[in-house]
């Protein structure tokens, strides 16, 4: 299934988009998989993604890399907040 | 979320400070006590041309709603009101307000204080500056903003964290 | 005193915190944080009918002057404001309201905390209650107005007197 | 000369006036004294005034009890503070 995933602040210059439509295969069943699977090809966007200060939502709820993706229809990384 | 307790705005348009705060009184005619914040874009004497500020829609607003329920938790608040501008800002224009009534002064202050702490860390927004040279930077928190959070810890030995305010 | 940073107002009308809060900003339209406190007189669910303040012209000013002053000498302030009502309140109308503005959050938040503490147990002000039921009765300092003011002590040990802020 | 003595806050309750217009005799050099002289036949005025909550003021500076009153126009009885 689609999957929409985000990247927001400096994440979306890095990776060139701030969204990606993608249809990635079954093997990418947690956040850290995905990481894995957006960055073949590419170790900027595999360092910025994996750095410990991004966080990541899937479908709007902040969760660990290591959580099941599995029916995920939204995944969003994020680097440091700055609001205020 | 104690929805009536509570009001949460984000806006795409420049808002009036003096507007929120005039709405935010009529609905806590009856606190002794409002506390508020407002941050403005600072202009750094002409070094910064523009602020820009991004959110996750949807995300943000459950956040600060998170944030929001946790001051209401921690101290006996009437009412709390945060409004935070997103978009391109010029210097000067307000980004963000929060208000918090309460009977007294302490609950009010200190929950305005921790309010900020935790949006500026714990709410997803991401600030970029745009110099007035036309560099751009993308702002992360400085290790203040995460002292300033730790204050709010359970075992923090800070006059914030220590008093026990009851309903 | 650092009279263009230091307003201060007794007002014997109710004054209206929106337009002293607007009015503040357009002074210090620069200043990256704006922290303000609104005191409102307290209707305790009826049992308060009004609230009369007295206060010593002259005195009064030159004390909050003062107070003012020390704030300024402590944070790196761009400017205070002081407005305080005097005569007879009814519930829900302001008492005080207070404003600092400041560069970042901390010494703005920490600025008005002080000012408010400062104006309970130093500025002379006298308060008295009269209840729906015609009693009467003089409002003196509780316990914890010291407390508070304790706080800012050279040697206390809160977080608020520990740091040091450098113009 | 005539000194003029304000009462606040509920001490204006205990003496029966917000203000009074006195020429005391010349013994009356500090405040203690005015107090004293002031609470000649009421014990209830001496001990109101002397209460050490009670702060006093000459021509609109906050003293001490025992600085001196020469000249002094104005001198104020001032419960304690409840502002804000």
């Amino acid at each position: 299934m689609a999957i929409r995933v985000l990247f927001f602040g400096r994440l979306h210059e890095v990776v060139g988009a701030r969204e990606r439509e993608i249809e990635p295969p079954d093997w990418v069943d947690t956040p850290a998989a995905l990481i894995d699977w957006l960055a073949a090809g590419d170790a900027r966007i595999g360092a910025a993604l994996s750095a410990p200060s991004v966080r990541v939502a899937v479908d709007q709820a902040i969760v660990e890399r290591d959580s099941p993706l599995a029916g995920a229809r939204e995944v969003a990384f994020m680097p440091p907040f700055s609001g205020g | 979320m104690d929805a009536e307790k509570v009001s949460i705005r984000i806006s795409w348009t420049p808002f009036d400070p003096e507007a929120e705060a005039a709405h935010f009184r009529r609905r806590c005619a009856r606190a002794g006590a409002i506390a508020t914040f407002l941050g403005q874009v600072r202009g750094e004497n002409g070094a910064v041309a523009s602020l820009a500020l991004e959110h996750y829609p949807g995300l943000t607003e459950a956040e600060i709603g998170r944030i929001a329920e946790q001051a209401c938790a921690r101290w006996p608040l009437e009412a709390v009101a945060i409004a935070h501008r997103v978009g391109v800002m010029a210097p000067g224009e307000p980004i963000v307000f929060v208000a918090a009534a309460a009977a007294h002064r302490r609950p009010a202050f200190e929950a305005v204080d921790f309010l900020m702490d935790y949006l500026k860390s714990e709410a997803p927004f991401w600030k970029k500056e745009t110099g007035a040279d036309g560099s751009a930077r993308w702002i992360e928190p400085r290790a203040e903003d995460s002292r300033d959070k730790a204050r709010w810890a359970p075992d923090a030995s800070s006059q914030g964290a220590q008093r026990a305010w009851r309903k």
